[in-house]
């Protein structure tokens, strides 16, 4: 009975894992492309949900909602761009850090001056109940949600994994990422580059709020969820998509044990910071992540 | 325009060394601090003094050890508002535990357990550098506050969790009308200053700028790395755990872990960033915008409503508020990086070559 | 003054009252190391003391003469003095002649001992020594580069001073007798005239001649030790020597050594002198600077500037003057005072300035106002080298643009039927050094001393100067012919660094500009003229429509007086180069020598009087480091616009 | 607390001071330093010089613990005794007397030259932070008397006119010599010079001669010199040792290392 219980808590916490990996994957797509570590991309899930929900409570068509909530993310993709990071181009990246934060508090005033701030419910058509073949057999009840979020996110890694390695855009990406005067000597244009990677990063903003929507409601505590996926990034490493998946459901499993079973010692509601304790302790061994390369200081 | 440099020579190291070197400027500097001890609790009504100027001052304390640590060491630190707590917990549980024991003992000994918390969570910034840094102070942020809010000894065990700040006492003197809480906070924050000062003009704050510039640099002219970040934390801590006790005992008096949030270490950065990263001057002018912003938007807001009849509702006007804030921190790092500190420099450059151009 | 002052006859007398009554006060101070050195009265007379007992040691005995070539540096004063202490002469020499023009003096006085500054001067007394045998005795201060130097006949300052101090300690007694054996009429100095017509001349001045003028000026001004003044000016010059030993040996105040050349801006407006002199060309270069950095201004500041100084112009002499001024005016000026005058003084350092002299040459009118009208009481002051420099000078109260003001106390004026300037008077140079005939010539049996200026008294008693009385010529209709009035007209506007005015038996006047690169390339930049050096830029037609505009606003100017109406500039060529003291074309203070350019370019002048549109001119030029080369440009010729005289118009 | 003063009469080059021997050194698969040995005497003027990527920034590298090589011992004279290591740290390093310049500036950019060199001194201050904060007796003093001796280096390096001036917003010639001047600071008896005349023009580099010879000259700090000019590394070097693609390939006079063969080759490319 006890290995069956654990297998659930452990299961739950992969999934839950899967939530931050999408939250972080937004996180790595910008700062492959432009070094900048987008400490807005929380507050871009927040207004993507929001925005979202609020049209489909206003009636819209569950499709029509879903395309122009992506044209907004665009639209805001564009305008982060345009109006914080070009004129910041070649500053450290601890000011451009900043610059994001700033982004934060700009969009969590907007959003609620838009659509208001009461809590909202959002419903996906996909039932929250425990698979029951597997609670039968198993005794283990996993969520459908949960398996389809999962099956989302692997979809969309999928995606993403391909259109980076393969596509010419994918290739142009990295090599910003690389080098701006070298990507720009080349011929890249950066500027739109970094446009389509905004807005690809909306994308998958609004994907992630989509889902932690239905699992905790939007609202405002949605942009916290931007300081969960620091500690998925320190393990996974900044620049890899995998290493984002990986570290998100290392992430999620261990905060989840830990709840269950180290919690009750210490008086419970550790989840709040065991995933920074997780990533200081594995950041004094790797400082570079799991799969970012070895950092030399060039003299 | 209003310098008078001609015949202010320096005959001595000391005088070329001293924070004013400049006559017209400590004129400046004795009028301000006359008026802050003299005329300001004399004259100043309760509101002013309770509900602003001590918060001032207190928040000017904690963005200044925020930029001795960010702006100085360039360590970043999300994690302020934690120390603040340490600092407040601590001075009660002193007070409470040791009785008799003078408030500024008290004070003291608190920013020295903040300072050992600083240091714990400071120890990673010796492998790690920049915003990854933000992880270990985020981890000190929520680990402490769970620590308070779960530990029943710090609060002395008070379901709610709240405390409240004893009265405040030295040599019987009893601090407990606004204005003599406002004097008190004046005078440490004033000294600390001073003292920051100090320590920002001599060697400390040299190896501190070295490490913030380029640490590679630093350790080949022989600083050493660990031991400067880490008294880089420490002193951050202490200054942020001595405002946090003056945050609870001079102008809230009771308080909760809650206070201490996440929201308050990003206002705080807010002031280092648009105040003056890596100036003492850009602190106190960082707190000062931060505090008096709002006020002057619920003004504005409220003199716009009747203008125009429409009414403004409160929600409106804080959520422009965060909007104003994140876009004020997005303009002062393209325009100005260092803040109000710089435009007040550039104009005090413009008035010494009046009438000639900057 | 103090009591008891009859029997201090000499300097060094005078330095060891100072160090007794004064002791603690400063006497000199040095910007060095970053922060301004000082040396009370005590410690520079016991600095003068360990030095005389050196220099005694190594053989320098009553009458000898002590070569001296340096910036303004507390050790050559120190130096100066422990000369006069044994009875010596003191030699300063120009720091920037090259190495050729030292050895007349050193071989005409047969020096034997020198001080030098740093390497740099050393290497041009090394390059001589063969030539002047006398000399036996080198003491270098700064030992910069200079490890390696095996000659026998240097040695360090500190040495000459460490082995001077201990002889001092032994047998004190010796330096006070030589003091005492000091007398009024000793020679205190020897200075050599900058020679703007024949090789320079040795002036012999007495300890008496020097501090009776000095104090004479010192009491006009109530100079006391409070006083502050800048030495910034060569200290082989007459005017540096007064101010920088003369005058503070008699009343006291401190002078200050800037730290280098080149920051004597800064380090005059952190000392903020009371007691300021300059000659005329400083006062130009200044008000370049002051117009050119107001151009680059914002609209804002340059509006305020032009409207507050037009004010200025109209009251700011009348006001400094004590003169009747409207209260409108007065409220006007108080407020500019506080927006644009005080802060302009006070960025060029002159805030504390109580009495600020010009001389040394005639000073533009113009120029002379601007200073006045934003409240710096500047004044003009009359002398020469052989007359210990006071002469004439402008007390408070009665300044004009035009005079040097009354005779100083004990001064007698005289004219020849030429309106050559005769003086007698008790600081006249006692000789020309080994020069008895150039002595008699210069001062008559009486004692007169013939100036070679020409000028005349006005009705207020003020002494006018015209010019020097072999330039003043007549045109050949006989008009008056003042080549200098006309260059310091033209020397006014920024653009023009020098002018050389031709006219001597001509029937016009015709111009060579020396424009000012600073200000012209400033000019050009903002109207994004390209332009590769000097020559280029004077070549430039633009560049000539500006001077053009120069000379033709002089003309007006000239038009409106009768008496210098037809002595207009008619027409002018821009030089292909600064004129250049390495050169030969100016002396070593910058006064033109107008004889040489007249002879050197004397194609030129034909060529202007000649009608052509253009000249060819082939130059040998030298460059800094002393290489020669040979330089060839076409230079243009202008014809500027002159105005029928004021009496003209009028009668037609 | 003054600059040390000059060593009177020293005689020219001393002993050996400093010994590299067969030092190793490797990014991954890179090699760049391969069994290096050479030796330094006292007070000398030691060149290394080689064709670009010949690993001579790396040897001063691994001198002053910035890189740590795997092989190889440097061994270093400390009054009498030698001390012996195998992994320089660049902290450790500066303790014991070393100080460099980099190749391309490592100034602080966020501080005045004036701090820059105090900067240097930080070794010799003794008061603790709580002593500089109360600005008491002590550290006061220590202050002042290591701003004259910055001062004095100031004065060396003819830099008074900038003194107060931001480091960043220097040209590229003063801010070689606030390096130096900083490396000068810490009164080290090993200085490494990184290239210290590249990119300037030459007016500048003749200063920048002039400075290096006087330092070895004035305080007798023995220099080990990076440079490209072969005009100046011949003029002012005692003994020069010639690295290519990370070996040594000769060492001696600068006229024995000039006729060598293998250096001619190495400096004209011809095929490994």
């Amino acid at each position: 009975m006890e290995f069956v219980f654990f297998v659930e808590v452990l299961a739950g916490g992969l999934l839950a894992g899967v939530m931050y990996a999408l939250v972080a994957l937004g996180f790595v797509l910008i700062y492959k492309a432009s070094g900048v570590f987008n400490f807005a991309q929380g507050a871009m899930v927040f207004f993507a949900a929001l925005t979202f929900v609020s049209l489909t409570e206003a009636g819209w068509n569950f499709w029509l909602a879903l395309v122009v909530t992506l044209a907004a993310m665009v639209l805001l993709g564009i305008a982060t761009e345009r109006v914080v990071l070009r004129p910041l181009v070649n500053q450290a990246p601890i000011t451009l850090f900043m610059a994001t934060i700033g982004l934060t508090f700009v969009l969590e005033g907007l959003s609620q001056m838009i659509w208001g701030s009461q809590p909202h419910g959002l419903e996906l058509g996909v039932p929250d109940v425990p698979m029951e073949w597997l609670s039968q057999r198993w005794n283990v009840n996993i969520s459908q949600f949960d398996l389809f979020a999962a099956l989302v996110a692997g979809v969309l890694v999928a995606v993403l994994a391909l259109f980076f390695q393969k596509t010419r855009i994918g290739r142009a990406l990295r090599a910003v990422a690389d080098d701006h005067q070298a990507a720009l000597a080349v011929g890249i244009p950066l500027q739109h580059i970094w446009a389509i990677v905004w807005a690809v990063a909306g994308f998958v903003a609004l994907v992630a709020g989509l889902m932690w929507g239905v699992r905790n409601g939007v609202q405002y505590a949605l942009t916290f969820v931007a300081l969960k996926a620091l500690p998925v990034l320190i393990l996974g490493g900044f620049e890899s998509i995998l290493g984002a998946i990986v570290g998100g459901l290392i992430i999620g499993a261990t905060e989840k044990l830990a709840e269950v079973y180290l919690g009750p010692f210490v008086g419970g509601g550790i989840e709040s910071w065991f995933a920074y304790v997780v990533a200081l302790v594995f950041l004094l061994f790797r400082p570079e992540g799991l799969f970012g390369e070895k950092i030399i200081d060039r003299v | 325009m209003l310098y008078r440099e001609a015949g202010q020579f320096k005959s001595t190291y000391a005088q070329d060394q001293q924070i004013f070197p400049i006559l017209q400027d400590r004129v400046a500097i004795a009028i301000l601090l006359a008026v802050a001890f003299l005329l300001v609790p004399a004259f100043g009504n309760q509101y002013w003094l309770g509900a602003i100027l001590t918060p001032f001052l207190i928040f000017s304390l904690a963005a200044l050890g925020l930029n001795i640590l960010t702006g100085y060491a360039g360590q970043l630190s999300l994690g302020t508002a934690a120390f603040m707590a340490v600092g407040a917990f601590m001075t009660y549980n002193f007070v409470l535990r040791i009785p008799g024991i003078p408030i500024l003992a008290a004070f003291v000994l608190a920013g020295l357990c903040a300072a050992a918390v600083g240091i714990v969570f400071g120890l990673p910034s010796v492998r790690i550098k920049g915003f990854y840094l933000a992880v270990a102070t985020l981890a000190a942020q929520f680990f402490v506050l769970w620590v308070l809010q779960r530990v029943g000894w710090f609060s002395n065990y008070s379901t709610s969790g709240v405390i409240t700040a004893q009265e405040i006492a030295i040599l019987g003197y009893r601090f407990d009308t606004p204005a003599k809480k406002y004097l008190l906070t004046l005078a440490v924050v004033a000294a600390m200053a001073l003292l920051a000062k100090n320590l920002m003009r001599s060697e400390t704050g040299r190896a501190f700028m070295a490490v913030r510039d380029m640490d590679v640099a630093a350790s080949v002219v022989g600083i050493p790395m660990m031991k400067t970040k880490l008294l880089a934390f420490a002193i951050s801590s202490f200054y942020a755990g001595v405002a946090g006790a003056l945050h609870a005992f001079t102008y809230l008096g009771t308080v909760e872990p809650e206070a201490y949030s996440l929201d308050l270490s990003f206002r705080i950065l807010f002031m280092v960033i648009i105040g003056g990263v890596g100036s003492i001057l850009g602190s106190f002018l960082g707190a000062g915008f931060i505090i008096l912003f709002p006020i002057f938007l619920n003004l504005a807001s409220g003199w716009v409503s009747g203008l125009f009849g429409v009414e403004i509702s409160f929600a409106v006007v804080s959520n422009l508020e965060v909007i104003i804030f994140g876009g004020l921190i997005i303009f002062f790092l393209i325009a100005e990086p260092h803040g109000l500190a710089r435009l007040w420099q550039i104009a005090k450059e413009k008035l010494r070559l009046w009438p000639f151009p900057h | 003054m103090e009591p008891g002052i009859g029997e201090l006859d000499t300097f060094p007398k005078l330095l060891m009252m100072h160090a007794r009554i004064r002791g603690a006060r400063p006497a000199i101070r040095e910007k060095d190391l970053g922060i301004w050195q000082t040396w009370t009265w005590h410690e520079f007379a016991e600095e003068v003391r360990a030095l005389a007992c050196g220099l005694a040691e190594q053989g320098f005995k009553r009458g000898d003469h002590l070569a001296l070539v340096s910036d303004n540096r507390p050790r050559l004063y120190a130096a100066m003095c422990a000369a006069q202490c044994l009875g010596g002469v003191p030699v300063p020499l120009y720091q920037d002649a090259v190495a050729a023009e030292m050895g007349f003096p050193i071989q005409n006085a047969e020096i034997s001992h020198a001080f030098a500054e740093d390497q740099e001067q050393v290497d041009k007394l090394l390059e001589i020594l063969p030539q002047c045998p006398t000399l036996r005795h080198i003491y270098y201060d700064d030992p910069r580069g200079m490890r390696h130097y095996a000659e026998g006949v240097l040695a360090s300052y500190e040495s000459l001073r460490d082995r001077g101090r201990a002889a001092y300690r032994r047998d004190p007694a010796f330096l006070e007798s030589e003091i005492a054996k000091g007398r009024g009429e000793d020679a205190a100095a020897m200075l050599f005239t900058s020679g703007t017509t024949a090789t320079p001349k040795g002036v012999v001045l007495t300890h008496h001649a020097l501090i009776d003028r000095a104090r004479a000026a010192a009491e006009l001004e109530r100079l006391d030790d409070r006083d502050v003044a800048l030495a910034y000016l060569p200290p082989a010059w007459v005017g540096q020597f007064i101010f920088s030993l003369a005058q503070p040996f008699v009343t006291g105040y401190c002078i200050c050594c800037p730290e280098s050349p080149e920051t004597v801006m800064t380090d005059m407006r952190e000392i903020g002198p009371t007691y300021y002199f300059a000659p005329p060309r400083v006062l130009e270069a200044l008000l370049t600077q002051v117009s050119i950095r107001m151009e680059d201004a914002s609209r804002v500041k340059r509006w305020l500037y032009a409207r507050f100084m037009a004010i200025a112009q109209r009251v700011g002499g009348a006001l400094l003057d004590g003169k009747p001024v409207g209260a409108l005016d007065r409220l006007l000026y108080r407020l500019g005072d506080l927006v644009v005058y005080g802060p302009l003084r006070n960025v060029l350092g002159m805030s504390r300035v109580r009495v600020a002299y010009t001389a040394g040459e005639a000073i533009g009118p113009d120029l002379f106002k601007f200073y006045r009208s934003i409240g710096i009481n500047l004044k003009q002051l009359y002398g020469s080298t052989e007359t210990s420099v006071f002469v004439c000078v402008q007390p408070d109260g009665q300044v004009k643009p035009d005079t040097v003001g009354p005779a100083v106390r004990g001064v007698e004026l005289k004219f020849t039927p030429e309106r050559e300037l005769l003086i007698r008077s008790p600081g006249l140079f006692k000789e020309y050094y080994k020069n008895p005939q150039a002595t008699l010539e210069a001062k008559d049996a009486e004692g007169w001393f013939h100036t070679g200026d020409a000028g005349y008294v006005d009705a207020d008693g003020h002494l006018k100067i015209i010019d020097r009385v072999k330039d003043v010529g007549r045109l050949s209709d006989g008009t008056l012919f003042a080549p200098k009035y006309l260059e310091n007209k033209l020397k006014f506007f920024p653009y023009v660094k020098e002018a050389v005015c031709f006219g001597q038996a001509r029937d016009t006047v015709c111009a060579f500009v020396n424009i000012d690169m600073e200000a012209v390339g400033n000019w050009a930049e903002r109207r994004n003229l390209a332009y590769s050096g000097f020559t280029d830029l004077a070549l430039r037609d633009e560049v000539y429509e500006l001077v053009r505009g120069c000379v033709e606003r002089v003309n007006a100017d000239l038009a409106q007086d009768p008496e210098l109406a037809n002595s207009q500039i008619h027409r002018f060529l821009i030089l292909h180069k600064d004129l250049d003291p390495d050169d030969e074309e100016l002396t070593r203070t910058r006064k033109v020598r107008r004889g040489f350019i007249a002879e050197k370019y004397a194609a030129l002048v034909e060529a202007l009087y000649s009608g052509r549109k253009d000249v060819h001119i082939e130059a040998q030029v030298r460059y800094e480091d002393g290489r020669t080369g040979t330089f060839s440009a076409d230079l243009k010729i202008r014809d500027a616009r002159t105005f029928a005289s004021a009496a003209a118009r009028k009668a037609a | 607390m003054t600059v040390p003063q000059p060593i009177a009469g020293a005689q020219r080059v001393g002993e050996v001071v400093l010994a590299v021997e067969n030092v190793s050194l490797s990014f991954g698969g890179v090699k760049a330093l391969v069994e290096v040995s050479f030796d330094v005497r006292e007070h000398e003027v030691r060149a290394i010089i080689g064709p670009n990527g010949a690993g001579k920034s790396s040897m001063l590298n691994v001198l002053n613990g910035v890189y740590h090589a795997q092989k190889g011992t440097i061994r270093l004279r400390q009054g009498a005794a030698w001390r012996e290591f195998h992994d320089m740290d660049s902290h450790e390093a500066a303790a014991l007397g070393i100080a460099r310049t980099f190749q391309n500036i490592a100034l602080f950019k966020g501080m005045t030259v004036l701090d820059n060199i105090m900067t240097g001194r930080n070794l010799k201050m003794r008061c603790n932070f709580l002593q500089q904060a109360l600005w008491a007796g002590p550290a006061k003093k220590e202050e002042l008397a290591h701003r004259r001796a910055a001062e004095e280096i100031i004065d060396f390096l003819e830099i008074q006119h900038i003194r107060k001036t931001p480091v960043g917003r220097l040209p590229y010639g003063l801010q070689k010599r606030v390096e130096l001047g900083r490396a000068l600071a810490a009164e080290p008896t090993l200085l490494l010079l990184d290239e210290p005349m590249a990119g300037m023009n030459l007016e500048e580099k003749q200063d920048m001669c002039r400075f290096v010879l006087d330092v070895n000259d004035h305080y007798g700090t023995t220099i080990v010199l990076i440079e490209h000019d072969m005009g100046v590394v011949m003029d002012i070097s005692d003994r020069v040792v010639v690295l290519d693609y990370g070996r040594r390939i000769a060492d001696g006079t600068p006229d024995e290392v000039r006729s060598n063969q293998a250096v001619i080759d190495a400096y004209l490319g011809v095929a490994h």
